[in-house]
């Protein structure tokens, strides 16, 4: 049980914590939530953290029953969030696509560990990736954010409360058991030097108002129940004013709007970090803790005069499409290197024209990749 | 370990000012706690957080001394529990009975690795003094401060008493 | 479960063949359970916290320990009249 | 306004909505006009009340209604309101929900939600089957009754759901009929005035598919059954145990008081803001 | 309540009984499920049938258990399935890599209705393509067949069966609310000409046994409990004795075993059926009920002496890639149609080495896409 | 072989696991212990045994003991071995769960398999948290105990898991514990005798989390606490009810008949073959 | 389900103004659960099922067939003395 | 509607011996059961699984006919309830009033649609007669044989009185 409380901007913090501490920060008032290695230390700190702030914590029965309250409770105008790892992010599977479809903002952190199955608590893996972007029935557009570091934990959970209340939809987070478990020194920045991001609030008349609007931004204003505007919110296909339809013309306004809202905003939703990019004619595409390894190598790979620079999505849904044609256009190779048995590598082969090689680099046996095996490949493949 | 490896971590990150990263490894389930603690410590920012070498190797088993060795570097530091690991690699060694030590002068083992972070601060110049005591005062759970306080500064005394009995001889 | 790297050398404090209670220490993880419920106090713990049947007159062999030991790590050697069925406990 | 009553009117989304897709006869319509009238009894104002539910024919009810509605998934209609009543306390939170979708998938739910004892409000509407997907047998389907997943008759055991509730936690447990509708609007008053979990069982009826495939006639010798087949439970006293027997009782089945979770936690939030 | 009894050979029969017979037909003895429309009739179905074959059927009080219990049984030696729809199937996914990790043959059979979310539940979409390749956490391989046809609802099904008892892994039937709810004459075969393939048993004496043995061929023989082999599954990491490991070696010749017994044999799992193949430049490629609208398109297409022809992948999963990369040399114009916004046109995209133009015609309204759709699309892109 | 009893060498996988994960003195090891000497007391081959498990630290027990063992996934044990039963009605299913597996997440599977009553036996290992994860609060830590997820001390109710066994249909339920390891041998036993769902509760101590979080001592603590506080059922009436507060009752606290599921499918089978 | 499609005309056969019960034909499914349990036995069903109040003077105004009615397709006039609360049933 | 579709369907494909593809559709949830059937038929394999454009339309509400007449081909035969469909296209009609007739003569509404089929029969050479009743006697639950049976063929004698009464017009 960590008791320590929030203070001081200096401090050497746990990966986890400071994604509970991330979430404070962002307005986070409530966290609902079911035990599970290695993500459990999120739910300790707001245990004892929410409270002291006015927010609610509460475990619930099971993965399930967190997402639905955190549901529940967002929709009673708290922001909110849960955290897991692999089997329960499994569970949260149809949750996760109740909150799209019925546009809840909400966030989920998967402290990735392991899998499949069971598979191995206490040690990493990337291999959630694509179930961050697939796991739920019915086409759904993810946002999914990448931390490498303890500091990112903290700022990238405010970042995904930002987008989940700009845009309407569940946000994840997809941290690991090494940066989660991790500790260093984060200099915290100051509330207000700390950008927050509040659902859009309607502005008409209740007897006007339609929790589902459609317009132009894809973003439907939002109350909160108990506001005076009574709504309906459900998981069937609706109309905009939240009553389900089988009409074929509103349930493709329905799903255009869902798709869009993503689609359109790519370039709001994707941040990417490069090093070296300028000039380089490799590349090494990396996410979450092995990006940290990349950096050291390609800055190996510049001593030795090899053009080589580093390519790290801190949003890895959605995919950035247009970005990395783009890049490709540039690129003889790129290497991806992940903890798993090649993820997003399909998706760098999808945008790429075949002008340049990808070659991938794997590892799933519960290690890092290094820096030194990263810098091999690039030797080797160049 | 997490406990000692936490207590350094802040000592050089936050007292001393140098950026660190600590991991650690569990065994296959998380409750038992880890069993190793890593700490890289830079000026500048730290890309990979896992040492790839070791400049300071600190084993208070036979296993660990034996399985982690080999990384050390040719001109690291090892310090050793020498009441638990007997057979020591061919290298120049720090051994003291760490855990006899606590167990004896404290009264529980559980402060072994404090005594052992004393011994760091006075062997090495990873770690100031003050710092790793203001870091105890920090981290230690309620009710331990003291003990571990005074395990740190059995550490230190230890070496500065060792370091001298050397000079002497 | 820190320190659970166990001995493998079989308890040598008393002939095996004779012994009514034996320790196998590689299994014991020093829990203490056995001496603090044997109901005649034969057991006591040494100074590495092992179970050693210091008073093997006042054991009156009644399994207790060997019953509630977590770890399999103590057992204790059949009464020999009643039951001679070859058996557990 | 003389075509509709002024409940209907006040309460029910009549513009939109209406006809309801229910069956001819079937009983969800009057445990909605038992529950609104209960509302409006207690004079609750409609932008406090919040109605949630999972899916199935009985679940369909928060569509008509006109508060803030939440219709979710299948079985957990009690661990999002959880959420809502833990977020805004000052909300009366009314879960509306099958036998299949509190018992069966939503079983867990259910029994944590008694144990838990937040200020939640459940109305189970038991019609012994999954209405929705046609008839199969649900956790409340008697022994060796007729379902389409249970051709050669059910050879699971039902549950007893207020004894389950009772076991579970819940503080409050009562159990109405559809045909004693004016019986049950009292009980959903007392539920929802209830300071903790409560829960009101209805007895209710899917002539559609449970009685045609068990032969129990149309909705209307369905309702003749429950007339006939419940026992006030002030009566029960007086009624000989051999006529009991077959028979199910109505009316408060259990009321006591516990601590209220939204309560304790306040207590926790004083505690941890004294701490800081 | 389906009371009719199989019987003669050509009948007029529904996609979901078809597919109940089809689970008699190859072995199958054991049925958990849920109901959840529009699947429901195949439970019913098998409650009916299967206690006159010696067979067990179970409703359980959810999805998550249903999986469980057919897991439970195919360990005990009986061959298992269940069926559902999108939000059960979201809800199985834990188990799905459980069975996946643990080698347990068992046929899934996903009948697919609109989504995400609740969605439409009588209606038709296409759109858990992705979701039964990447729903579970940590890497998996599925195998997912998808029947556009009531006999091959009842032909896919055996085959699933075959490959999931040929392989020991989960198998995925993916067929849909037009499908299983169509009727169409159907010819069955004698019982005799139905191939069947049983899983293979050990021969070695028990204390030798392995249940996860790694062999060449990546598949293990699998002794059931009872059987006087006594081993332990676990969802852990495991070696090929069944007992759990964090070592890093053990960990990665686990996972590569799992991997490798589906890519190895992708040629053998994988059907494809071609129309019009030979000397097409422009393709349709479509799956299940679409590709019947496609090949009716490509008649048309041939009609007005327009090159195209229909690839129509009997099992989407495992993607054939080597088979893509082919054909693509050869054609100019990929056509994808697909009753969702677009997935396995990325993996139509992933194998393009850009040579060839791959265009998505994807409909998600509820509705069929037509053979005149499809046909115009072909007359506007080529 | 003097260095181990026989029943050790004979059902216990010595070669490979031990020692066992388990911390020194936790009380899952004496119940595993007690397990396997009633297996061996009734003679039930080890090719016939089938143990099932869920996930935590209880869960571990089947990789330790020489049976078909499937150590299944957090909650689900009960699904799983519904599953084997029902495909092998010959093999004797035994289920090893936490409170945390088969009362929190697990909940579901747990009232339906004492409502479905197929024949399994299961041995719950109530140590009133998680103690895989780290002394979680479980839904059968008393209120106001400390879990380090409720750092505030535990604000909501404990299951009473007896009773709630008995309200959701199951026809045996016993509860024993660590300390007197020999009635739980014989409450095993009969458990397993026991035709239909029986349920053993047996209450153990996670002294490294749970005791020391709440200040209640180590193992032999923990252990004496038990002896203090388990009154037998058989001597319940002779005692005064002041002394039974705050105690427990052990022994066999329920016992009775209900028709077994897989006899019942049997009939099933039976009529539909008559029937074809 | 099959025919609901509701005739959206109100019923004239009395006039809204006096009638004691008034049937909005829109919404009603004709199941003739108003009919089978209206405690005097004032209304019955028209030829197409619709409920008619055949014998107004047998009507007491009780509201239980607008209590009843699962689909709120029929509205009974309070009673005017006891209670003169704008209010529900 | 689905009990007809397939009843026809089992009629065309198995007692006369062509393909047929028989789908539905379903409200907004399964439980109500189907609001329409559609047929497909042919001599040869069959594509697309819908009909494109309608040979053959039975309309038994007004809504019904108007939504898909659109579909029906120049010369496709359209037969509606007379009793509920008023409205009638520009087109040449067979109109009976089929529930009318249901009610009056069999004494449930329910057999309407097989009155129809027999109507069909009679009309079209989609279904022969004998087809007809074959699969009827094959489909209809047990105990509704005898009054589905009599359906068709009154929908079929109806049909032939009425051609005969046009011929001698
Ligand atoms: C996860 C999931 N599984 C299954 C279903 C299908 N389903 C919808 S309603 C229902 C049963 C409803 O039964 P009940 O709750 O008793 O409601 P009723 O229709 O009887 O009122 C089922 C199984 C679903 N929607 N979601
Ligand atoms: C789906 C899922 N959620 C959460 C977990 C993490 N988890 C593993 S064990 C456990 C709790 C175990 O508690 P209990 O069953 O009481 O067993 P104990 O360790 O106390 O013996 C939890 C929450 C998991 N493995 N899977
Ligand atoms: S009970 Fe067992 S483990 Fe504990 S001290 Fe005694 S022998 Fe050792
Ligand atoms: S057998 Fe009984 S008396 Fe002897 S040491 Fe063990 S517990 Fe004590
Ligand atoms: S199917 Fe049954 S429960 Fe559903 S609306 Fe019809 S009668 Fe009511
Ligand atoms: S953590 Fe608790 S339950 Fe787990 S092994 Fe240790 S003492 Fe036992
Ligand atoms: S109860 Fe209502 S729906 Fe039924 S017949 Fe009477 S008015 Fe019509
Ligand atoms: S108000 Fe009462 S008496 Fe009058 S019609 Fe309705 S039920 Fe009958
Ligand atoms: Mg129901
Ligand atoms: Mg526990």
């Amino acid at each position: 049980m960590v008791k320590t409380t929030i203070q001081k901007r200096e401090r050497l913090i746990l990966g986890n914590r400071a994604c509970a501490e991330g979430a404070i920060a962002a307005g986070c008032r409530f966290f609902a939530g079911y035990p599970i290695t290695p993500s459990t230390e999120i739910a300790e700190v707001l245990a004892w953290e929410l409270p002291k702030v006015g927010g609610k914590f509460i475990q619930m029965e099971d993965e399930i029953a967190s997402l639905a309250a955190v549901i529940g409770a967002s929709v009673a105008g708290v922001k909110s969030m849960t955290a897991t790892s692999g089997p329960g992010f499994s569970l949260m599977q149809e949750h996760i696509g109740y909150a799209f479809m019925a546009e809840v903002p909400c966030v989920i952190v998967n402290v990735q560990r392991g899998g499949p199955s069971t598979g191995l608590p206490t040690k990493i893996a990337q291999a959630d990736t694509m179930q961050a972007r697939w796991g739920t029935h019915g086409d759904y557009h993810a946002i999914a954010l990448a931390p490498s570091s303890v500091a990112e934990c903290f700022h990238f959970t405010i970042r995904a409360f930002n987008l989940s209340e700009k845009y309407r939809t569940p946000v994840i987070v997809l941290t690991d058991e090494v940066v989660g478990h991790m500790r260093e020194k984060v200099t915290f920045p100051e509330s207000s030097e700390i950008k927050i991001i509040n659902r859009m609030k309607p502005t008409v008349h209740p007897g006007w108002y339609q929790h589902f609007e459609v317009n132009p931004h894809f973003v439907s204003p939002m109350a909160s129940f108990g506001e005076g505007y009574r709504y309906n919110i459900t998981g069937l296909t609706h109309n905009p004013d939240g009553f389900p339809t089988a009409r074929p013309v509103a349930i493709k306004e329905k799903l255009d709007k869902l798709k869009n809202k993503i689609t359109h905003n790519v370039n709001d939703i994707v941040e990417i970090r490069e090093e070296f990019m300028e000039d380089a004619h490799i590349a090494v595409f990396a996410y979450g803790i092995v990006a940290r390894a990349a950096r050291q190598a390609v800055h190996m790979a510049r001593e030795k005069r090899i053009k080589a620079g580093l390519i790290q999505p801190l949003t890895v849904w959605p995919f950035p499409d247009v970005y990395m044609e783009h890049m490709l256009e540039q690129l003889d190779l790129v290497i991806v290197a992940e903890l798993n048995q090649g993820q997003l590598i399909r998706e760098v082969m999808r945008v790429n024209t075949g002008k340049t090689r990808v070659r991938g680099l794997n590892r799933y046996d519960s290690e890092l990749i290094t820096p030194d095996q990263i810098f091999q490949k690039i030797r080797e493949e160049k | 370990m997490v406990f000692a490896g936490t207590v350094l971590a802040e000592a050089i990150g936050v007292e001393d000012g140098k950026n660190v990263c600590q991991t650690q490894s569990y065994g296959p389930e998380a409750r038992g706690g880890a069993s190793r603690s890593d700490l890289v410590v830079s000026s500048g920012e730290i890309y990979y957080p896992k040492p790839l070498k070791l400049d300071l190797l600190l084993a208070l088993t036979q296993e660990a001394c034996d399985t982690y060795f080999p990384a050390l570097k040719e001109d690291g530091v090892l310090i050793v529990d020498s009441g638990l690991v007997d057979q020591l690699p061919d290298h120049k060694v720090h051994g003291f009975p760490f855990t006899q030590i606590a167990r004896d002068q404290i009264g529980t083992s559980m402060v072994a690795n404090i005594i052992a972070l004393g011994a760091i601060a006075a062997l090495t110049k990873i770690v100031s003094r003050k710092g790793l005591l203001e870091a105890i005062k920090k981290r230690a759970p309620k009710g331990t401060e003291e003990r571990n306080l005074k395990a740190a500064q059995l550490g230190f005394e230890l070496t500065q008493r060792k370091k001298r009995a050397r000079k002497k001889r | 479960m820190a320190d659970q790297t166990a001995k493998t050398q079989v308890s040598t404090k008393q002939k095996a063949e004779e012994e009514k209670v034996h320790v196998f220490e590689a299994w014991c993880k020093r829990c203490e359970i056995c001496v603090a419920f044997c109901p005649t106090g034969a057991l006591t713990s040494d100074k590495d916290g092992f179970p050693v049947l210091t008073y093997p007159e006042k054991c009156t062999q009644c399994g207790m320990c060997e019953l509630r030991c977590p770890d399999f790590a103590i057992a204790v050697r059949p009464r020999e009249k009643k039951e001679s069925k070859k058996g557990s406990s | 306004m003389a075509l509709l009553s002024k409940v209907t009117h006040q309460y029910l989304r009549t513009k939109k909505q209406f006809p309801n897709v229910w069956c001819a006869g079937c009983g969800i319509g009057t445990i909605m006009g038992a529950i609104i009238r209960a509302i409006d009894g207690l004079k609750l104002p409609q932008d406090d009340v919040v109605m949630v539910s999972g899916i199935g024919c009985s679940s369909r009810m928060p569509v008509y209604v006109d508060f803030n509605t939440l219709h979710a998934t299948h079985g957990r209609p009690l661990a999002f309101a959880t959420g809502v009543k833990l977020a805004q306390p000052n909300l009366k939170v009314i879960i509306i929900t099958g036998d299949g979708d509190a018992l069966a998938i939503g079983g867990n739910h259910f029994i944590h939600a008694c144990r838990r004892n937040i200020d939640l409000t459940t109305i189970l509407i038991n019609n012994s089957t999954y209405g929705m997907t046609g008839g199969q047998v649900a956790p409340t389907t008697p022994f060796m009754k007729i379902g389409t997943t249970a051709p050669y008759g059910n050879r699971e055991r039902s549950f007893d759901i207020a004894k389950l509730a009772i076991a579970a936690g819940a503080p409050f447990v009562a159990r109405g009929t559809v045909y004693h509708m004016v019986q049950l609007r009292k009980l959903v008053e007392e539920a929802i005035q209830k300071k903790g979990f409560s829960l009101v069982e209805v007895i209710s009826h899917c002539h559609t598919l449970y009685g045609r495939l068990n032969k129990e006639g149309g909705a209307i010798e369905m309702l003749k059954w429950q007339k006939e087949h419940a026992i006030p439970i002030s009566a029960a006293g007086k009624v000989p145990p051999e006529k009991l027997r077959g028979k199910f009782l109505t009316g408060v089945l259990w009321d006591i008081d516990f601590p209220e979770y939204c309560e304790e936690y306040d207590k926790v939030m004083a505690e941890a803001q004294g701490k800081m």
